[in-house]
């Protein structure tokens, strides 16, 4: 019994997953739901046979080249605006309410501009992506900053220590965890990103894949582009955590 | 009254002023419905929710029912056509040089990421000797595309007549005159914008749906006779809209209706032969066999009335 | 204090007053009036009741905190911000928890000048032996006793053999023989590296062993109450412990200490 | 000189805004960019006038109330679940690649979906903007939960108190700083939803608005309802600040 | 110990391991073979080398822990979580930083039941007078001094009136006067309400004041060393302070303490 409840824990993702497709294939059989709306999973698995592997990689790899690009542009200025912010309460008062315009202008608002500005290359789509992606990672990276306990900083004001030291030897060794779970919601966010541009400006990638499948009726292809879209996700999202345990494996949790 | 809920296949505007001037002007109070105007995301988005129940009627480009039909199928048919010529259309700027496909070879063209137009632009280009990769394209979201033209980033764009207006208002801020080249002119062929009735509507409904195709027709005989009534309908419900853009659309999408097509068939008809030669165009241009459906099994002329 | 030992005084505290304002807003009177001159290489202890203000007053020296009223002066400049040639063993240990024992140690260098040589990373080796943790470098701060996390807030503020150095009760959680060695230990690099040295504790004796003088503060507000001079001859060595002044004065303070407090006790706490 | 530099840091955000919409203004004079780019301030102030005030009252309560509705499920969802989550290993393993599946599944992709099975009304745009918002309080408050020090959590147990109790108790006081951080992100992200939303389903709304004014080419209004959007952003900010001010005054810094 | 003494035992342990697995994936042996059983309300003090496993001690008495060898019981029954009636002063003070220090007190109850009734918050009110911060009630403790946060935790521990009281070198950040006055007050609330107490210090003094029994561990690996009853008359005041068998007492212990030492000292520390 102990063993299987052990078993049980183990796999109990890949248990849940199980069970959750087969609830959806039985329910779609069950209640008749059309295709067009709900594409049961054996229906999304033939559809993957109507594009050609090489295809696949293509739509999929120039989705997933956008959002790491964005990803990795987000977390580069995001760090350091958080380290500024915390740092200097004027810039904090000046850039803070920027921050949040930018975040809360939805992007498709602004699609004209972006796509007239940057052209429609692979620029306007990265930008997009970055705008999605920083925010949380400033303000999740920022409050970690701001959270250090007063008895490390004194530590380090009274070893005279430059402000940069401060935030590199301290402050972001504490945050570490709070800039971790932010790279995890920025990683989702940037896949979202690449394909909210894919939307504004593209000709291929996951996005494009899914909206034209939609809008041609292949609901079965979309679903194979969100499983793809998806499973990418997933597979980012666990080599950050993976990161996090390999590099820092004191940050996971903390005390 | 008999509520019946309208799904619109894009958000409010002067081609679709003819709904709104039926609301406004009483053509369906007087046929004793109770209409709802329900705006959409286009046209895929207007047959899925009729094919999901979510609107007893709506419009949209029948090239759409028959990609759905291809696809699968769906409980959905036109019940009438309202534009019997497709309404794709190159756009360019005077002085331009563009005057037909052989000169727009070799110029850019933006096209919105999403539309029905884009599969049927190389099947146009085919049809007339021209190799599709000659005229480089650029895909876009749709508010991109008259700021593109506009600024000279691209040569011409793809759009619908009915949308002239607005490129106008914009090309004339950077003091450009539109040109209008209609993809007809080159070839293409086929029924447009479409009434269409989800099946439930048709097996339960038949006699509220002649009601309404009846009402319909007599809106859009208003609409073309009045255009700048039809327009203010919209407006009245819809004040973000823009009276003058509004009265553009509708009067450029009036040829779509009223041309030799129409007058030959009568408004609303669907001609087997003009059908399947729509059909062909969406087959050819999606890769679908030409034998893969029956296009008049898509469309039901019942509820045309007794002019028919 | 004789002029002449005001102009050789290194840290000048002259009617240094602290008030907090405290989160209910009243304020409290942490410091009042402190009036105290270190000399050059002086070892100075600090005693006094729980809560008088020995950690202020070592927070006002290192430049942590700026007094409220009166001149804080180190070297005839008046304080404003930390000084470099400080070294500090606060009262809490704050090691930091992601890095190891000996990362620790080290890290007053890394975080001062960017790096730490060769040199340093032998001598902290040394000092790791000296607190008695030799085989401890590697591990976490979170895998050491209370005693053991307070020897390495102590080699740490000895690494870079700071000019001033302030210990706010570095011995406190340790036992008695551990106490012993790290005394002998701290008298040795001070007279190997004389250093002025501020050193809070709540034991006499320990105060009496280690220091020049001993200044005894007063409960809130906090004010010097008096200064005791230590004549025992230097090198204090275990004999010290055994010399009947030593003995002496520890009763006398004792009794100085306890006559102004509300319980009339027989020695310095329990310790009679 | 003192007086004036106090002055420039206090209204520094104001400084910083107005020199922005003198740029602006300048810039689009200057350079002579055309408005169907990039409107002026001054031809977006114009633009207010195209709508009467009820109109625009109208479209602003319609997204707001959809906002505000979204970011109050999703903050009544996502805290329970993050406690869940760190809780019990068994209910993380099996509910967070879900969570992540939902947070990287682009919403327009399924919104047919969501629109055909919950209907047309205020629901389904309260449904998408849920899910919009939601991660990253569940992430973030899930982190800061975790990184309450050893010590504390012994505490609880040598008490034995019920866990529910260390987590109300105990951790959450703790986690909230970052709790607080995940709402402000959350806020904007609960705008931004809500204006998607209306992209895929609305008749009304300030994102109905801004679709409708970009698709024919009003950018100048599409921009004012963006200025209308942006400012309520601006402003729930601020309130939750204030209320974590008030609230909570000592999770503003730890320490 | 007799067959009887073990029959009335409250707590037992019998052949008690702790190993920890450090982060650098070497074992590390803090307690090795330990037995020990303590009466009824008992008090007994534990002294011992700084990282000799005092602590770790407390932490397996109190269900924090579990052996990794050994068994552990208490009232008879082995123990496998923490217990309601033990109450525990913990080596550092763990204050809730948002709770003021009238709530840190009463905190036991409110997390334990959820509720505090007026006569516990009265109760709190005598305590915090007790530990002579009645003026600080309202206070955040990031407000305290190092002691001050100290004499709460304590008042924390007793609020609820524990049956088993377990306290990790409680007065060690305290003055000499203030440490008196805790000790009185402990012994007070114990013959008042017995209970059975563990007090780990490193004052063989503060020791022999309060206990019956003290025990004496060695080094890594943490074992006892020797268990010596203290045959001081009870109650103790004062004059217990200057009873000669109590400085006797002192003597003998420390030479016991230090003849197991490498370092030759005169006494308890430099307390000689
Ligand atoms: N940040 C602060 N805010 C408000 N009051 C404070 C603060 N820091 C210290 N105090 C108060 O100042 C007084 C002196 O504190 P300090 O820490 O200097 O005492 P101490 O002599 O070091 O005591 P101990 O021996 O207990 O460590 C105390 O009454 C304390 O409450
Ligand atoms: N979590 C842990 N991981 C690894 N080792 C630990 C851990 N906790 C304690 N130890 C080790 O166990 C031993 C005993 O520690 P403990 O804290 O019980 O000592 P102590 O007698 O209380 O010392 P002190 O008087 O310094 O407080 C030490 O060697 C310490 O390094
Ligand atoms: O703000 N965060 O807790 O990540
Ligand atoms: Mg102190
Ligand atoms: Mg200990």
């Amino acid at each position: 019994m102990i063993a299987l409840k052990r078993i049980a824990t183990r796999y109990a993702s890949l248990i849940a997953f199980i069970l959750v497709v087969l609830a959806w294939e039985l329910g779609c059989d069950l209640f008749q739901v059309p295709t067009f709306v709900l594409p049961a999973p054996s229906a999304i698995l033939v559809a993957f046979t109507t594009l050609s592997p090489s295809r696949w990689f293509e739509h999929t790899w120039a989705t997933l080249e956008v959002a790491l690009l964005g990803f990795v542009i987000a977390t580069a200025i995001a760090v350091p605006l958080a380290i500024a912010i915390t740092r200097s309460k004027l810039v904090s008062r000046v850039v803070m309410p920027w921050l949040i315009v930018i975040q809360s202008t939805p992007i498709v608002a602004i699609a004209p501009i972006i796509v007239v500005t940057l052209g429609a290359g692979v620029l306007p789509r990265v930008v997009i992506t970055t705008l999605i992606a920083f925010f949380p990672i400033v303000i999740s990276t920022a409050t970690g900053l701001a959270s250090v306990p007063a008895e490390f900083t004194e530590l380090s004001r009274s070893l005279r220590a430059s402000r940069n030291r401060e935030y590199w030897q301290i402050r972001m060794p504490y945050a570490l965890p709070h800039l971790f779970s932010a790279l995890r919601v920025a990683i989702t966010l940037a896949i979202v990103g690449a394909v909210v541009a894919e939307f504004v400006a593209a000709e291929r990638g996951l996005g494009y894949l899914i909206l034209y499948s939609t809008s041609s009726f292949r609901i079965a292809v979309a679903f194979a582009a969100l499983v793809i879209l998806v499973a990418s996700s997933l597979v980012l999202y666990g080599l950050i955590t993976q990161l996090q345990r390999r590099l820092f494996p004191w940050s996971e949790h903390r005390g | 009254l008999d509520a019946v809920s309208v799904q619109l296949d894009w958000l409010p505007a002067g081609d679709k002023a003819f709904v709104y001037a039926g609301v406004a002007e009483g053509f369906y109070r007087d046929a004793g419905l109770e209409v709802t105007i329900r705006p959409g995301r286009g046209s895929a988005d207007a047959v899925t929710q009729l094919a999901a129940g979510n609107a007893d009627v709506g419009t949209a480009g029948i090239g759409s029912l028959m990609q759905a039909a291809a696809e699968g199928g769906v409980p959905v048919k036109a019940v009438m056509s309202i534009y019997s010529k497709p309404p794709d259309a190159i756009f360019t700027v005077e002085g331009s040089g563009i005057t037909d496909l052989e000169s727009a070879v070799g110029k850019r063209l933006a096209m919105p990421t999403f539309s029905s137009s884009n599969a049927l632009w190389p099947a146009v280009l085919e049809r007339n000797g021209i190799a599709p990769d000659s005229i480089p394209v650029l895909s876009t979201d749709p508010s991109g595309m008259a700021p593109l033209l506009a600024q000279g980033r691209v040569d011409m764009t793809l759009n619908w007549v009915t949308k002239a207006p607005e490129s106008e208002s914009v090309l004339a801020q950077a003091g450009k005159q539109l040109e209008v080249l209609p993809l007809s002119d080159f070839g293409l062929e086929g029924y447009g914008f479409s009434l269409m009735a989800s099946e439930r509507t048709i097996e339960q409904r038949p006699e509220v749906l002649r009601r309404f195709v009846e009402a319909s027709r007599r809106a859009i005989e208003f609409s073309s006779a009045h255009p700048e009534q039809a327009a203010a309908a919209v407006k009245a419900a819809v004040p973000e809209a823009d009276l003058a853009v509004l009265e553009g659309e509708l009067r450029n999408s009036l040829p779509l209706i009223d041309n030799e097509i129409s007058a030959r068939d009568g408004l609303g008809a669907f001609d087997p032969a003009l059908l399947s030669t729509t059909w062909e165009w969406i087959a050819d241009s999606m890769d679908f066999d030409r034998d893969a459906l029956d296009p008049t099994s898509l469309v039901d002329t019942r509820f045309l009335g007794a002019e028919q | 204090m004789s002029a002449d030992a005001h102009e050789r005084a290194v840290i000048t505290l002259e009617g240094v007053g602290q008030t907090f304002r405290s989160s209910d807003g009243s304020p409290v009177i942490a410091l009042d009036g402190v009036d105290l001159a270190l000399e050059r290489h002086e070892f100075v202890s600090l005693i006094g009741p729980s809560g008088c203000g020995k950690s202020t007053i070592l927070r006002l020296i290192s430049g942590l905190l700026l007094p409220t009223s009166g001149r804080l002066s180190i070297y005839g400049k008046r304080v404003t911000e930390p000084r470099d040639e400080i070294g500090m063993v606060f009262q809490k240990a704050t090691l930091l928890p992601w890095l190891s024992v000996a990362d620790n140690i080290t890290f007053p260098m890394k975080h001062k000048y960017g790096r730490v040589t060769a040199e340093e990373k032998r001598r902290a080796g040394e000092l790791l032996e000296m607190i008695g943790l030799k085989e401890f470098g590697h591990k976490r701060p979170n895998e050491l006793s209370g005693g053991m996390q307070q020897r390495v807030g102590i080699a740490r503020s000895l690494l870079h053999d700071p000019d001033i150095l302030l210990m706010d009760e570095p011995f406190s959680a340790l036992d008695a023989l551990t106490r012993d060695e790290m005394s002998f230990e701290l008298l040795r690099i001070w007279s190997e590296r004389p250093k002025t040295v501020v050193f809070v504790t709540h034991s006499i004796q320990e105060a009496l062993l280690l220091s020049d003088r001993i200044v005894v503060m007063s409960a809130r507000p906090g004010r010097v109450a008096e200064i005791i001079d230590v004549p025992l001859a230097r090198p204090r060595t275990l004999d010290t412990l055994s010399d009947p002044l030593y003995n002496q004065l520890a009763n006398d303070i004792r009794r100085k200490v306890f006559s102004r407090a509300p319980l009339e006790a027989g020695g310095e706490g329990v310790r009679a």
